[in-house]
Formats: C-alpha cells, structure tokens, sequence
C-alpha cells in the first residue's frame, strides 16, 4: 500500500518553518488551498480521504433559499481533458445545512466558506441574513453565475449592474468578507470584477465554468439532459490562468481566490503566479479525493 | 472517519489479466479493499489515455482474502470506450490508481428465503459475488442470466455451480431460451419460493424487474448503473429519483447506491425534466431538426 | 505503409452516390470539409499529404494590408488537450499574397475563402478592396477577432458596433459572400452575429480561439513571448459547439461554418448537428496532415 | 506533389527500443522514409498520453536502406515530458504515426574542405549520420561533442570512429575535457585546416558555435531547435529571426529549417519583441512581482 497515513502529514505539516498563510484582505487563512464549491459537497463524503481541517478553508456546495432536487440525468459528459456538468444546484437549502452540516464542520474547526447562489437579487440578501453571524463562517462566496429570472435569466455575472446589486444587497447584510465568483464567460471580466468590488466584494473567485455542449452523433442527441452545462477540468486552465492574470492587472490589491482545472500543486502555483491569492481544487475533488495532504507545502515552496 | 483514512484510495498491482467470453477481468493485490468488500459495491478506477480525467466504476466481481497476496479483488468488464479500452491493455504488475471499496451493498436476506438473482451482460459479475455469500448462508438461490448474445452471457458455468436452477436467455438465441430475462422470470415467480429478486444489468432491465416483482409483491433490490464524476458522493452527477418519506428525492447511485430498493426508484422519471425546478439550462427547439430534443 | 492513393480517395468520392453539396447562401460547395484559416497557411505546404481540390474550401491564413513578422518566440505552448498560440499573424500582405499564391490554388481549382484582419475599419475596407473580382476566390472570411488600435485595443468582435461597422465597410465593397469570424470571448455571441448578419454578412464562422494564458511555474515566465495567446484544440470543443448551438438558435436560416476543436469525423458531425453546414478542420491540418480524404463522407453519412 | 503524397505520413512498427547512455532510441521499418531521409532532416511522431496532442519533432540519427526489412530510420532522445515519456515506453511491434522526412538537409560540402562536427548532448546524433556521409566523400572530419556529464555526451565511441579526431568535453569534468565546446573549438579554428562547421544543440551553444565561426570567416551550418506545432510549414510556430536579402525574416525552422546558415540567424533577436510590430498581446506588468516579464 502506498497510501499514507495523512494525521503524520498534518502534523510535519504543521510544525514546519514555512510559513504558509495568506491575507485575503481581512480573511487569514492557514494555507492556500481552498476547496471548489460543487464537487465537495460539505465534506462529509471526503473525510475519509484526508484531514479536511488541513484545507485553508472549505468552500461548500453553492446553497439555495429552498431545496433543489437538480436537473434530471444525464448530467455530465466527459470532454477532453475536462467534462461538462448541469447539476442545476442541488442541495437541502440554507436551512437544513446550518441545521446539519455547518455544525458537522465547525465540529472540525476548519474555516467555512459559504457560496450562495440565487435566482433574484432579493434570494441572495436573504442567503446573506441566514448566515449573519453563522460560527465557523469566515466568508461568503456569492455564486453570481446564475441565471437571473427577473431579467430574462440572464446570469447575473453577465451584467455589471446586476453584479453590482447583488453584492450591494450582500455586502449591506452580510458580517463576513464577500466574495464574487464570477463566470469566464463574459466580454470584459476585470470590468465585471471592478463592479463587484466597487459594490462592497473583499475580492473575487474566479473561474466558474465555461459554457459547453456536447452531442452525442450516434443519437444525436445533447449529451446533458439540460443541453448545455459548464466546462470545467485541465482544459479550461488556461482560460482561468488568463482570467486571474487580467483581474490581477486592473486590480493588484484585490484578493483573487482561483480556480479552474487545478490538478496539481503546480496547477495551484501557476494561478498564484498569475496573480491568485490561493487556489481552488475540484477536479482533484473528483479524481483524486486521497492525497491532497502535500499540496499547500508543495505550492507554497514553489510560489514562494 | 480519519482512522481509515488512506484506505479508501491506493495504488494496487494487476495480479492477472484474463478473457471470460466477451469480456475482460482483471484481478488486483489490494488486501484492505479485499477485506472490507462486500457484494454489490463497486470500485472505481483511474485510467489513462488521451485526455480522459474521470475515474471508471466497476462492480467487484469477486474477492479473495487469503492465499499469497493477502487479498485480491477481481473486476469484470466490457471494452466500450477509452478507459476499458486502456484497462484491457493492462498486464502483470502494472499499477492502477484504485477507490474502493464504495457504495451500498445487496443486504442479506434477514429470514430464509428463497432468492432469485437476474442478471444482464456484465451485471451478473456482481450477482454471482452475492450467490456465493448466500450459498455460505444456507438460502437457496436461483439465477437468471439474460445477454444478447451467447458469448456476452457472462460466466454461465459458474453460475450453474452457484445456484440451485440456473436459466439462461439470448436475445438472438445462441444459447438457452430465445427472449429477454423479463420473459422466464414471470413463471419462476408464480411458481412460488421466492422471497427476494436480486437484480443488475441494463436500466430498462432493472426497471422491467422490478415492476414484475412489485406486481408480485416480492422484494427486489436492484445495483443501478449512472454514469458517475467522483463516485464517492460529492458532485451529485449519478442521481436517481427515488420514493423516500412519502416524497421524490434525487439519490446517488454512488453512496445511497449503487444498491437501491427496485420498487422505490421511479423509474419513469429518470432522465425527465422535473416540473418547475429548471435552475439552468435551456432546449433545443424546432429550429435545428437534425437534433432529436 | 498503410497510407493510401488520395487520388484514389477521391474519384471514390467523386463518382459516389451520395450528394454532399452544401449551401452557404448563395455559396454552394461540394461538401461540408472546409479547412480553419491559420493552421493551413495557403496550402502548398500541405499539398504533398492530400489532395486539396477535394476539400469543400480552403479558407487561408488571414491576410493583412502589409506583410507581418509576427510576435516573437516562443509563439507556443501544449495545453490540457489543446495548445495557446500568439503567431500575431504572421503573413506576406495581401499584395504579395495575391501576385503568388492566388494563381497557385486557383490552378488546383479549389474554392478559395480569403480570411482578411485589419487594425481599423479602414484596413478591412482596403483589403476586400483588394480581393473584388479576383478569380477563384469565392468568399471572404472577415477575422475580426483583432484588436481595433482606433478603440483601446479592444477585438472588433466584442462589440456589436464595431462588428457591425466593419461588416458594413467589407460588405459594400466585396462582390462575394461575407462570413465574419467571431471570437467566443463575448458575453452574447448571438447579439455579436446578429449585428454581423444586419451589416450584411452572409453568415458567421465560429469559433476563434479563447484568450488564455500559461505561466512555467519554474522560470515564473509566462510560456508564451506575447503573455497571453489563443486557446484552440479538442479542449475548446464543448465551447465550439455551444456557440454554434445558440447562434442557430437565434438565428436558424444564417449559414454557420462551425470549428473549434475538429480532430474527426464525428467530430465535424457534431458541429452539424448542432447547426453548422459546414466544418472546419484545423487541428487536423496540424496533427494529422494525411488522411483527410475520407472525412467528408463520413460526416455526410452520419449527419443525413 | 501528388506524387508523393500518401509517403510523408504512415503508421510505423518499432523494430528495436533501446538505451544508450541516458538517451532512448527507436528503429521504426520505413522504406519510404528511410529512401528518402537525409542527414538533418527530423520526423515528427504522433503521441498519446494524457492531452497530449502536437506532434514531437527528433532529427533523424540512423538510416538503413537495405537488410531484411527494407529500410529503417533510428531515432535518438532524451525524456523530458509526458511525449517523450510515452515514447521511452513503447516495445517492438508497437505502431506509430510519423511524418517525414522533414526540413531541410545539411548542406554538403562542394569542395574537398575539412569538416568540424560540433554536436551538444542528444544534438550529436544527427551529426553521426552527417559524419557518415561525409566520410563517404572522403572528406576529412572531425568531431567535438559536449554534454553535461558522460552518461549525456551520445555515443563517444561511434564518434571516435566516424572522426579523424574527436574531443570531449563535460560541464562536470567526468570526462574529456572539462568545460563546453566552445572552450575548445577556438583553437581548433586556429589551427585551420577546417572549411565548414556543421553544429547542432541547444540554441545558445549555437549562437556561440556560429559566433566564433563568424569570427574566423568559416561557413557555419546549424541544426536549430524551436518548439513546432505542425513540424510542416503552415503555423508558423516555429520561426528564427533570420537574414535574407538585406532584411531580417521569421523564417520557419521546420521547413526553411531546421538546418539553417548560423551567420545569417540573428541569434540576438530570438525571442525579442520586434519593434512597431505587436499585433496581438499584452505585457505582464510590474503589477504582478512574481511574475517575471
Ligand atoms: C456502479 C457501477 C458499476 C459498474 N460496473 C461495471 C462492471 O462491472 N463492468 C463493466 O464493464 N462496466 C461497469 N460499469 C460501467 C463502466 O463504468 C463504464 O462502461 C465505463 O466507465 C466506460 O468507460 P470508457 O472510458 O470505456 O467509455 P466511455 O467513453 O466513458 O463510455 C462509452 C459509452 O458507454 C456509456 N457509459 C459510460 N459510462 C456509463 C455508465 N456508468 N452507465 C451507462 N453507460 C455508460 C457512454 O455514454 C458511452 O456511450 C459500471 C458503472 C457503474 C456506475
Ligand atoms: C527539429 C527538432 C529536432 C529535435 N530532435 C530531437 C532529438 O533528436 N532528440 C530529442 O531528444 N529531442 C529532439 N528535439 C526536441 C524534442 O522534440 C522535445 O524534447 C520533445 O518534443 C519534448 O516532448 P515532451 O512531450 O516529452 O515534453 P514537453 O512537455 O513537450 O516539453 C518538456 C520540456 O521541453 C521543452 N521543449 C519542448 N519542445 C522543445 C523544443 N522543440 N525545443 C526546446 N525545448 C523544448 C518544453 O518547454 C518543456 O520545458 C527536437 C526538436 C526539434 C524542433
Ligand atoms: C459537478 C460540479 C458542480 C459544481 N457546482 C458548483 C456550485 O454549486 N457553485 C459554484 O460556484 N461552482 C460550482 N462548480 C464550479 C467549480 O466550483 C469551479 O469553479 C469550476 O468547476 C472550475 O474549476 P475546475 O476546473 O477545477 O472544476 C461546479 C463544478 C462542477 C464540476
Ligand atoms: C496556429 C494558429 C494560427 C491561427 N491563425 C488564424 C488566423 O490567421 N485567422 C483566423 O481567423 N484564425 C486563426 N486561427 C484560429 C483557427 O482558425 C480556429 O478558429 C481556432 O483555432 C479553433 O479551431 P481549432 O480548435 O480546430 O484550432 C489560428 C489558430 C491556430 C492554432
Ligand atoms: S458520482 Fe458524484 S455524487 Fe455520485
Ligand atoms: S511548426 Fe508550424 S510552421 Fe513550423
């Protein structure tokens, strides 16, 4: 067996010289390696993988004001070097995952992230009042690339104005830093993220995924229930490394939480490069849920 | 929780390769995930070649916790894209990143019954894992395996061995009856003594036997095939829309799964649009007709 | 040697049954194979690999007003199932172009596409100037995925005034079909082609490439001379077929010439489906310069 | 022309895999390419592996037109990613997709001159195949190969016997002389009697290979290496400033390359941005320290 026991990492982790924080403007984390939102739901399936509370933080599953059952299957296609998803936010709302799983991670001590996502301005203010003052909270991450249904479903990250309003009406209630995940998908992404900042946002989380479609020719059918669905994985790297790079140009001093295809420690570290402040694992969520115990120190050296 | 930490996932050395009919096995030296599995879950394996990321799930078909090795698991698959395609490339002493062992397994029956297990394809791999635990519990077990064709029925030899009765249907009728496994197993049930269907194979199949059993008021407990993205229960890709408190809920296949109780999964609503919960997404409409909605 | 007579190939195809004739508008060709302009240059080089006059079309490398040297090296870098390029365009003007290659695929009497980039409206307007009546060559293709130096740089295709500018200009002067060739870095793909198509354009070619960017994490340089570079490849395909999917959505009677990604036959097949007439294969050109003859009827038959 | 085509790209066996030195080498049965292939001139190879997709270009090391298998071409390399990994791997009887021979050839010498090889690390070995050719016209070689250490100098011995003299020399001392070629070569330079250098490997050692023949008026002709994407001519990736006609040209390596004449590349220029010509393209500014411009 080559598996290794991940307490033993942990622990030479921790005692070790190197000092791996990083400043997210007022957030301090421990190291810089976050969590993904979407493909570690809260955790609880990927303790027995490795020690959740080495994480920089957790950023949880994106939450809605009601239950979501999601979209119907097929909801993912694999495509070269990365797959397409439509999920369509499935979760037990806000309400039953304080009830449940907050306490679940609090119980861990690790720093939670809260990702929220609404379908009007109004559902992402009232996201934010149900986790004013919520322990073991340290941010929350508005998941603004949804589809808004009081302006023809455009995704709110589209759209600076509604990029602006939402993070307004979060940032009015909210008791922790705020930050905006915006979507790639979008003519002018550092305009976007001035917005969000202008609006209140500590920074910005930067990608979520790209727009894609697949068809299967034999059926000719789209391969996703849901037609399109977002791209993410190794291919989309270097649309992300592009993405961070840009809002780091127009924004040096706002903190960039990034992601998008990161696999590897030199995946974290090529982000950081291009101006991220840490990086954000998924894929590694999905393929890999054991082994992520190296990783902090491994981008850390190779950044620093 | 974290005492088994690194358990679930490690790199394991391909101890033989071999052929059985159409289909490719191959045996693992893995002595934690021999120890700890059970009938009716799965593994998933890391494969490789031309930009393909995601694990691939594999029923365990059979498990051995003694001998030379210590523990060895075996899988049994069809080549139907890239990753099986990589994995039949395999040989001795190549490694393969493995999860597992993961998922829900058959539960035993808790009184003695008589079982019927119905398998198709590469589905009947994991049923005979389970005919052999419950030979070793003394219940009698009855085997229906069905396949297109004579060389996709899987291990039929074993499958006399394991069982009490064993019948088998081809599609094109190579071997055994001429039909589908639905067509004999109606008559096996009205001739009485069985207590519990166990069933995998196709979607449509396991829909198919379930609604026998149900009309037969006899228990079925079906291992459902979604495709999955983490296989260990995080990103919600393998749902399936199931009765739970009076309610339909979308449960993974991956960890309330892949077992699932065949008469609670409703079946006609898999792949359907749920009315008035489209978070995202839009149709294709009319004007492009080359594509079917 | 397992290679085969392409002159074989195509009398196969030729004397064959099946009709894999396409309209573009006013513009029929013999079938939906047409090459991705930049990764073709004008066809001598890839000559010796396959028969050129069995390709639908052959769109060439843009041309500008003056000859271009390009941006330094390196101009390339691997990707996740795809590869970043910064060429800047590298080409002999249209002048010279004109005088020496021209005359050369016009005596292969293959359909020739001219791909056109400028700096300014103005540029656009000189070069179809520049293309009027000249034998053989059947459309032009206006790359206006550059960036407008009389607008801050910004790429003509991300506005919808500047598309519709530039198309007007083209338009009025070309006496041939004008597809214009849009990148997918918008936020409205379908609003970009709509303004195109209301400027005059008979159709749109998607996709160009996405803006993305890699960074060696040893040297901390970026891996591209020019920092950022056009992201294509197998890994864009899902965003290829996205935007082919939303622009026929919106616009069901405009001709598309779909790429992004195009590897095979299926792969043609797929940007069909989801609503392009025709395909253009580029990465093919780069990988695998032999073997084109049999895809054209194989996306017949699997898209009929 | 349409003559040819179908000949420039097949799919070849592997003959023989072996180890020298630190270095791989391949033998792929290829007629066509073998009859064909000319000193300097590459191949390029058609990869898998994880997202792997641009063809990898190597010079071509060995040719054998006769034998029983018709003709033969060897191929000489270092691993340094996932292409030349893949490559290490392969065993006889795999297959691969190759295009070639490509590129332009060492000229060869039109008077009875003497000819200095000058070849760095892997750069050797098509050097060797020259040194071969130009015994055959009897003209007088020698040879100076350098590498970081020993077990990276390729093949001493056959260098030995395919040179009037041969020298050595390693960065590390371990053996020759210590240091780099260009350490050595002024001397020989003086020491006259050489008419032509012929030099291939890593850029900056042909800069300075180029530089010191330019120095002492003697033709110099080198191999150079750019990253390719299409290894044919259409992408231009691949260009090296270059003089020509009085202007300075981005010349393409794999087609008007990879041998080039090294007194008209503009060495200086390589990698730098041309002045006024900056089509597409930002610069990472000070805003981001730990990024370097
Ligand atoms: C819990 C579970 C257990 C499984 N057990 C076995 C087993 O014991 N033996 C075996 O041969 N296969 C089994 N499968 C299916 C197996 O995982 C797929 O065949 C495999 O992932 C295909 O990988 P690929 O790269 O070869 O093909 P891909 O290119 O990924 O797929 C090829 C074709 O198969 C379809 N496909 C892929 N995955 C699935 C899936 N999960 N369900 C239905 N269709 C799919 C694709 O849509 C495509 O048409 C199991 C699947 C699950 C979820
Ligand atoms: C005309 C020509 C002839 C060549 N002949 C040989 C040969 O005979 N033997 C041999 O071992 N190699 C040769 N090379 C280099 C060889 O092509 C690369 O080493 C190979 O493509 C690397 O592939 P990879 O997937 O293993 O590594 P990659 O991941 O592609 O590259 C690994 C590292 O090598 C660098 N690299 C990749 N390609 C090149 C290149 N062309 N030039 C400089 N650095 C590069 C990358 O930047 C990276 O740092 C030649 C290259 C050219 C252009
Ligand atoms: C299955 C899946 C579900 C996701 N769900 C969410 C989500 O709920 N909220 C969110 O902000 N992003 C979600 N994402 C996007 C990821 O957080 C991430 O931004 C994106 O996938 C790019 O990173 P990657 O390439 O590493 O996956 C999801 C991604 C995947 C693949
Ligand atoms: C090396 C290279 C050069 C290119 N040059 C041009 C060009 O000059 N004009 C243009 O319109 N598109 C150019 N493209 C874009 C392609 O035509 C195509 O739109 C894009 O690469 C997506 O297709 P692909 O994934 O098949 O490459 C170039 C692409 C590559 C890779
Ligand atoms: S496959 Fe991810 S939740 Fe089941
Ligand atoms: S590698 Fe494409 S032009 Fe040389």
């Amino acid at each position: 067996m080559t598996a290794v026991d991940p307490r033993a990492g942990a622990s030479r982790l921790r005692s070790d010289q190197v000092d791996l924080r990083v400043d997210l403007g007022p957030l301090r984390l421990d190291n810089p390696i976050v969590t993904a939102s979407g493909c570690f739901a809260s955790g609880r399936e990927i303790e027995r993988f490795f020690d959740i509370a080495r994480l920089g933080a957790v950023v949880v599953k994106s939450l809605t004001l009601e239950p979501r059952g999601g979209l119907p299957t097929p909801r993912m296609a694999e495509t070269a070097s990365g797959m397409l998803n439509a999920i369509g936010l499935q979760n037990p709302g806000v309400e039953q995952w304080l009830a449940t799983e907050l306490p679940w991670l609090q119980a861990l001590g690790v720093p939670v992230v809260v990702s929220i996502a609404g379908k009007t301005v109004a559902e992402y203010r009232m996201l934010a009042e149900y986790l004013r003052g919520q322990p073991g909270v340290v941010a929350i991450e508005a998941n603004i690339s949804c589809p808004n249904v009081d302006d023809r479903n455009v995704v709110f990250a589209c759209r600076a104005d509604a990029t602006r309003e939402v993070i307004q009406q979060v940032t009015r209630v909210a008791t922790v830093p705020v930050f905006a995940k915006l979507t790639p998908d979008v003519t002018d992404i550092a305009g976007i993220a001035e917005a969000a900042v202008a609006a209140g946002a500590t920074g910005v989380s930067l990608i979520n995924t790209l727009l894609g479609m697949a068809i299967d020719v034999e059926t000719r059918r789209p391969k996703l229930a849901a037609v399109t669905g977002g791209l993410s994985g190794p291919a989309i790297k270097p649309v992300a490394v592009r993405a961070v790079h840009q809002v780091h140009q127009a924004l040096p001093d706002v903190p960039i939480i990034g992601m998008g295809g990161v696999r590897t420690v030199t995946d974290v570290a090529e982000l950081m490069l291009a101006g991220a402040k840490c990086g954000g694992r998924r894929h590694r969520d999905v393929r890999q849920p054991a082994g992520r115990h190296r990783a902090a120190r491994g981008a850390a050296a190779l950044v620093r | 929780m974290a005492a088994t930490a690194g358990r679930c996932g490690a790199t394991e050395e391909v101890l033989a390769y071999r052929r059985i009919g159409a289909y490719h096995s191959l045996t693992f030296v893995a002595p934690d995930m021999a120890e700890r599995a059970r009938p009716g879950q799965f593994v998933s394996l890391g494969v490789a070649g031309g930009g393909t990321l995601l694990r691939r799930p594999f029923s365990i078909y059979a498990v051995s916790r003694h001998g030379p090795w210590a523990g060895t698991i075996e899988i049994v698959f069809d080549v139907v894209g890239p990753g099986t395609r990589w994995l039949s490339g395999l040989v001795k002493h190549d490694v393969v990143d493995i999860v597992g062992p993961l998922g829900r397994l058959f539960p035993m029956p808790q009184q003695q019954v008589g079982c019927l297990l119905v398998g198709g394809g590469y589905g009947a791999a994991p049923l005979l894992y389970l005919a052999q635990r419950l030979q070793q519990a003394n219940l009698r077990v009855d085997i229906v395996l069905g396949a297109a064709t004579q060389d996709r029925l899987f291990n039929a030899i074993e499958a006399k061995r394991l069982s009490a009765s064993a019948v088998f249907t081809t599609e094109d009728g190579s071997y055994g009856t001429h039909g589908r496994v639905t067509d004999v197993i109606e008559r096996m049930f009205k001739d009485g003594g069985i207590g519990v269907v166990y069933a995998c194979g196709p979607m449509p199949m396991l829909a198919a036997v379930s609604r026998v059993a149900q009309r037969h008021r006899i228990a079925v407990q079906v291992a459902v095939e979604e495709a999955m993205a983490c296989g260990v229960g995080v990103c919600m890709t393998c749902v399936v829309p199931y009765r739970r408190d009076g309610d339909v809920a979308n449960v993974r296949a991956c960890v309330e799964g892949p077992v699932l109780n065949g008469r609670k999964v409703v079946w006609d609503e898999i792949g359907r649009q749920p009315v008035g919960d489209v978070a995202t997404g839009d149709t294709a409409t009319a004007a492009n007709p080359a594509l079917r909605p």
